[in-house]
């Protein structure tokens, strides 16, 4: 009796914590009788490949959404780093290597600018980000002067593209690498002390002060990581369309925060799960995915990505409340 | 005509700015406002301009960014003619809302140059049609597809004009050539060429069958060919337009099967000398039109030369 | 008609989401008295005033409110009815003003139905007048102390004019002086024919100001009487179930060396040439008057502010506190005292709560070592006896004396040489109360020292072993057990050291 | 003495509150020394027409950013009444009235959308209106099928470019409506019970609460406020350059919400003023404008945008900031 119960209250307290899964699986099943194509190896795959990039930078952004704040430059910190990767790697005669680190170190100089407003003279996340935006786009075009790079290394491209195994199930690179994300970011958020303070600093950044916690040095390398994870997205898309160019991924962060959202974390601070955020990614996915391989005109399609993104949260929030 | 809508002011202002240059009588001021610099063409052809202006020095041009925005271009001109330019180079958001551009040009007695996109007003259009690179790839794929089959769309960001306009001049030319070619898939992919290749990518797993695919530019094009190469397709063909470097290297190295080109140098120059025409008094043409020509396997080696900025 | 009770709440029984707070309770207020309502932590005061007020529809029972079926859905319909509340966890609006506090939407209209700032001016410094508080309408809510804050949601509940004035815990921020202020006012509010229901863990104030006193304990009502028929120890007994062997169970360690020792720090906003030493086995208090710099003293100390001069020593050598971190690596520790803003990260759960200052030393290999930390968290929760469901309940969902002593298991676990806590029984019942006392006592046997700032003269002096005063920012005394006096401690509180030198 | 001290205190909160007006004044005499032409009145009154859209948006989105809130989606609802009163003013053989009567009703219609998802079902005001965005996007792109359309009722084309008296410093109607609408917003914030509810609803929502404030009309209030200017700033935009098209002031919400907050409107909710707005939105208008006369280019113009709204952001917090 006793057991059952503790049983059934975990098993409770999972629904609450994972509703979104429930309306992820609606989704499916909703797509797949319209479109059994949908379900398709093939189509799955692919699906999940489209939004891995989404994914990378997702992780990123729940730490910084946890954290209390929010970053809207991401996406033009993937632009900036696509456009710098693709360049050293030609420039340094495709010295590989360096072309990565530079342009990771990139992508972390804007993190780290980001940071400091944010906790120095604490500027608002979203304009600090608002103008980091900017601040990244000009750099980016200057770096490449408004046109497209092409991608000639080949690793880049492979990263980019390749599939491990054959067949419908053959696994792209870039899924596994978002998985790897996805599992490194599940540790640090909940196997690490800096993990725990991320969470504390956006539960309550005075009392996470009282603890002890340095306020400032955790925010910064969230923002740093969040940068790091936009690096790897912007390598990787450079990869993904063989160019680096100043529209790469440039819109992406909305779609991560969306995510992230739907996924269960709060725009508050303090809570989100990293399992959850993947859902909330694969829903951004199944949509748009859906919405295409349905051939839903491009006016509808927007109506209707607006319409999702609401529905999923609104249900969310109602799942969760109804147990109050 | 213009001389009747000069107004009192807009004469005092063009004695305040000749006053203004006795030092240096030979500078001409001229302002190129793009629509928006976030776009392969435009930055390709800003970057002829600046070439060009090495070779004019007496050139002093300056360059806005409209970033998409017909009210920001409208007031960016008008403090342009404010501030004493002497010509505009204009390529408009929009051709319909050209309306106040127009004014703030003829009340100040400013040639106004349209740019590539023609408006009705300006005092001369230099550029391609769009309507005509849509007809262009039209008929390129109804040359391939022999007159019957399927074709997919993929179009830029929805709503500006070189979307529909294109897009129009493709469907119309169909209907009126081709009435057995059907578009049976579409998507709007905002020029990007990652957002084109997600798009395939789905397309492809939707069974939708298709025989070719149209692009509305280069970038969208080239990341719709990947789609169909890591799905095995290449033998799809995509044509694309625009002809910008990447453009050509793509139908010179057998990706893209063509593209209508529209010569940005030449465009380039022509704004700006008709500009410098303008200021020295002259009369230059209502209309200098470059025609879009289509790069196809065959041909691309004459137009190798544009895929860098010298000339 | 006018029936003899202005409230009947009749069998009332609340349930949130399957878990019943409230048991059939019955609750009747006669007409123009003090009712007092007294309980553990968590007994239901709190929600059943909230049911009153539209804020929780009962799951069953029904209410009568001045002779008429009560059918409120928020707080808006509970004031037009004459019903006005002062919450338990005060709420002020930082950036508006004191006179904007207290009226907002129903600020005094001009002819045109413009805002009257000129009459709401003058309505709010009527009010304060009246409650004699000596800031201005105008002020800033974030410029006022804690005390002030409080004394102005007073004001506002007062400022409507209602049948029926429910004060949920109103002195658990305000000292002394306040407190005499407050009950003069309930007094007059009395014969104006207004009802009180007055809810507080203060024994002393709730026999001194009420008529009639209800005691709750689980949910169940178990106790109703006049207040002249009753005493602590009966009131103790109806609460808890059994009575408390004492109210203060203070023991005596044996006093050690000197641990800590501060000498003239100064930040001159808040203080000057502030000079004290704790030593081992010692609980000091810091007494005062509200405002009187002690926590901004404590907090400097403790590294969340930077003092112009002075210097610090730990076990003899001096240090430099820059940060908590600092701190907490030199031995020190700090419960704040104020619960919400610095205290409870309200959407983590217990656990994470407890172990937060204390996380770096659970370590396994490079990761967190989750097992010891539950195995802790277990041990502080049973220790502490913290009602929560489990250790993953997010604290918010606590009482507010389960969420202290929840923050008083984060610094048990963390276990510091010198723990300075802050008001650390407000707002808490006698029960939780005695029990965080005990773990003091406990601490100070174990060789801790600990630093106590209470506006509770009756725990200052209860647990002190030495007490400090504060007037204004300076220190004006120092009192040892055997010179302990409520009068002196008052008296060196409220006048300045050149006052007291005149005076002697 | 004690006057004296008064004095000077009531001139510290003023520099306190408005010590943006400052780094205005600083901006504005570097870019006139810089540029002598910056200071013409034909430029001034140009530049100030520039952002006067802008301006007309700001005050609705400080309400909302006051509020508590945000909105993403201004910019589409501009995008979407410019589009259907164009198409009302056309096909209702210009009866004028009813286009901008059925317009801002469908201004309405987003806001009122926005408020009911943010305070009923809780959704993020982040997210509630991200996903407005794509579904005013859409429904302006069904209505005008993707072109503009052209507007030729007087009314409107003078109301967008019609400027009153003559000389340089002829006065546009834009600029007037935008000191209209300031004016009001200042009169509704400071004079009406309904601002003090929007100050007290951002300042601490539990206490208005508490307080009776009824939370969820308020605030459902204030997205249609901000819907209102919208529709007002989108029916100006669409006579301002001819024509009603899905790409007008599509932007507009970012940089309203930037001048807010250089403006001294805290992203926290319960902080702000009209005439910081307005400064705000001014100091964006002079730094476009500027930089426009100096010819700075494109790419640089990016970076120097990012660059001056972090500046001014931090100018202000830092200049506060020493006061403490
Ligand atoms: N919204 C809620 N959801 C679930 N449980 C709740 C909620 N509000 C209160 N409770 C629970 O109801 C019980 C009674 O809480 P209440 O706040 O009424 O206690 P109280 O007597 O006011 O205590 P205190 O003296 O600490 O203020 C507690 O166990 C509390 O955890
Ligand atoms: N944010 C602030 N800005 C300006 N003055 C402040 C601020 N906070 C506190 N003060 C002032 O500092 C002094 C000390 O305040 P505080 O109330 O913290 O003292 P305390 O002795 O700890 O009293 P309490 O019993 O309320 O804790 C008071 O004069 C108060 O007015
Ligand atoms: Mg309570
Ligand atoms: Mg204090």
């Amino acid at each position: 009796m006793e057991k059952n119960n503790t049983m059934s209250k975990k098993f409770n307290r999972f629904f609450n914590e994972y509703s979104i899964i429930i309306i992820f699986a609606v989704m499916v099943a909703i797509l797949a009788v319209l479109k059994p194509q949908f379900i398709a190896a093939s189509n799955i795959i692919s699906m999940i490949r489209q939004v891995s990039l989404i994914g990378i930078l997702a992780m990123g952004m729940m730490l910084v959404i946890i954290n209390g704040g929010v970053d809207l430059s991401a996406g033009a910190q993937i632009a900036l780093v696509s456009v710098v990767c693709s360049l050293f790697a030609q420039e340094t005669q495709n010295n590989l290597l360096l072309a990565i680190i530079l342009s990771i170190a990139m992508g972390l100089f804007c993190g780290l600018v980001n940071g400091i407003l944010i906790t120095g003279p604490k500027i608002p996340p979203f304009i600090a980000t608002l103008g980091m935006t900017n601040i990244a786009k000009g750099m980016a075009l200057l770096f490449c002067d408004g046109q497209p790079i092409q991608v000639e290394n080949k690793v880049i491209l492979w990263l980019g593209s390749y599939r491990i195994g054959s067949g419908d199930w053959a696994m792209p690179v870039l899924i596994l690498i978002f998985l790897g994300c996805a599992l490194i970011n599940h540790i640090v958020l909940r196997k690490t002390h800096f993990g725990k303070k991320v969470y504390a600093l956006g539960g309550n950044e005075q009392a996470a002060r009282v603890c002890g916690v340095s306020v400032e040095k955790t925010r910064i390398c969230v923002y740093l990581l969040l940068s790091l994870y936009a690096a790897i997205a912007g390598i990787l898309i450079s990869g993904r369309v063989g160019a680096g160019a100043t529209s790469n991924g440039i819109e992406y962060h909305l779609d991560a925060i969306a995510s992230c959202v739907i996924g269960g974390v709060s725009m508050k601070g303090g809570v989100g799960n990293v399992l959850g955020v993947v859902v909330g990614v694969l829903i951004m996915g199944a949509l748009q995915n859906g919405l295409n391989i349905m051939g839903v005109s491009p006016y509808w399609q927007q109506i209707c990505k607006g319409l999702i993104i609401i529905v999923a949260v609104v249900a969310d929030t109602m799942k969760k409340g109804s147990d109050k | 005509k213009e001389e009747s809508a000069a107004t009192p002011e807009a004469s005092e202002e063009s004695a305040a700015t000749s006053a203004d240059e006795k030092d240096s009588v030979e500078t001409m001021k001229i302002t190129v406002s793009i629509a928006s610099f976030d776009n392969t063409f435009a930055s390709f052809t800003m970057s002829r301009m600046k070439l060009f202006n090495e070779e004019h020095p007496e050139l002093e041009i300056t360059y806005l960014d409209a970033a998409n925005d017909a009210a920001t271009q409208v007031t960016q001109i008008e403090q342009a003619v404010i501030n004493g330019t002497q010509a505009v180079i204009c390529l408009a958001v929009d051709a319909k809302q050209t309306q106040p551009i127009i004014s703030a040009c003829h009340d100040a007695n400013v040639p106004l140059i349209a740019f590539n996109r023609v408006f009705e007003g300006c005092d001369t259009f230099v550029g391609a049609n769009n309507a005509d690179a849509g007809r262009l790839v039209a008929e390129r794929v109804g040359e391939l597809l022999n007159g019957s089959g399927k074709i997919a769309l993929v179009q830029g960001i929805m709503g500006q004009a070189n979307t529909y306009e294109r897009t129009d001049a493709i469907t119309a030319t169909l209907k009126e050539k081709y009435p057995d070619i059907e578009i049976v898939l579409d998507g709007a992919a905002d020029w990007k060429r990652d957002k084109a290749l997600e798009l395939v990518e789905t397309w492809l797993q939707s069974g939708t069958e298709f025989d070719a695919i149209i692009a509305l530019n280069d970038d969208a094009g080239l990341g719709c060919q990947q789609a169909l190469a890591a799905d095995g397709k290449e033998s799809i063909p995509v044509i694309s337009i625009n002809g910008d470097p990447s453009g050509i290297n793509g139908v010179n190295d057998g990706i893209l099967d063509s593209t209508a080109f529209q010569a940005p140098f030449t465009q380039a120059d022509a704004a700006l000398e008709i500009a410098m025409d303008y200021i020295q008094g002259g009369t230059p043409t209502d209309v200098f039109k470059v025609d879009y020509e289509l790069i196809t396997k065959d041909n691309v080696a004459d137009y190798m030369q544009f895929t860098s900025l010298e000339k | 008609m006018n029936s003899e009770y202005i409230l009947e709440m009749n069998h009332i029984t609340k349930t949130f989401s399957g878990v019943t707070v409230l048991h059939d309770v019955t609750f009747q207020v006669r007409r123009g008295i003090v009712m007092g309502l007294m309980g553990e932590n968590g007994a239901g005061k709190s929600t059943l005033m909230k049911i009153l007020q539209g804020v929780y529809t009962p799951t069953e029972g029904n209410i009568m409110f001045d002779g008429q079926q009560l059918e409120v859905s928020n707080i808006n319909q509970a004031l037009l009815k004459g019903i006005s509340m002062i919450h338990q966890e005060m709420s002020p609006i930082p950036d508006m003003t004191v006179a904007e506090n207290i009226y907002i939407g129903r600020e005094p209209k001009t002819k045109l139905g413009f805002v009257d700032e000129k009459k709401l001016k003058e309505m709010t410094s009527e009010l304060l007048e009246d409650l004699e508080l000596n800031f201005s309408a105008d002020t800033k809510m974030r410029d006022l102390t804690i005390a002030n804050m409080q004394m102005v949601e007073i004001a506002k509940a007062i400022s409507f004019n209602s049948k029926l004035i429910i004060m949920d815990e109103p002195t658990s921020a305000i000292t002394e002086r306040e407190v005499a202020n407050l009950f003069r006012i309930i007094r007059r509010l009395k014969e104006n024919g207004t009802t009180i229901i007055y809810i507080s863990h203060k024994m002393d104030e709730i026999l001194e100001i009420t008529d009639e006193i209800t005691v709750l304990r689980d949910g169940y009502k178990t106790g109703h009487d006049l207040s002249k028929n009753l005493t602590q120890d009966e009131l103790i007994q109806m609460m808890v179930g059994r009575s408390l062997d004492s109210m203060f169970p203070k023991t005596f360690a044996p006093i050690g060396e000197v641990i800590l020792k501060v000498e003239n720090l100064t930040f001159k906003k808040y203080f000057h040439n502030i000079s004290f030493e704790v030593h081992r086995g010692e609980i000091v208090g810091f007494a005062g008057l509200v405002g009187a710099g002690r926590s901004e003293v404590l907090e400097t100390l403790y590294g969340l502010r930077h003092a112009e001069s002075g210097r610090v020593y730990i076990k003899g050598t001096e240090v430099y506190i820059k940060n908590p971190q600092d701190a907490i690596n030199h031995g020190i520790g700090l419960l704040t005292e104020d619960r919400k803003a610095s205290g409870c990260f309200l959407p983590l759960g217990v656990k994470e709560n407890i172990i937060m200052p204390t996380v770096k030393q659970f370590k396994k290999t490079i990761f967190v070592d989750d097992k010891r930390i539950e195995e802790e968290a277990e041990k502080q929760k049973k220790n502490l006896g913290i009602k929560a469901t489990s250790l993953e309940q997010h604290i918010v969902y606590l009482s507010g004396g389960n969420q202290q002593k929840a923050l008083v298991a984060r610094w048990l676990v963390n276990n510091p040489d010198v723990l300075i806590v802050d008001e650390p029984t407000r707002g808490i019942d006698v029960n939780a109360k005695a029990e965080i006392h005990k773990k003091l006592c406990e601490l100070a046997n174990q060789g801790k020292a600990i630093i106590m700032v209470s506006s509770e003269m009756p725990e200052v002096i209860g647990m002190s072993d030495r007490i400090y005063i504060m007037h204004e920012g300076e220190m004006t005394g120092e009192l040892t057990r055997n010179e302990f006096s409520q009068e002196l401690i008052v008296k060196m509180a409220s006048l300045s050291k050149a006052q007291l030198n005149e005076g002697r």
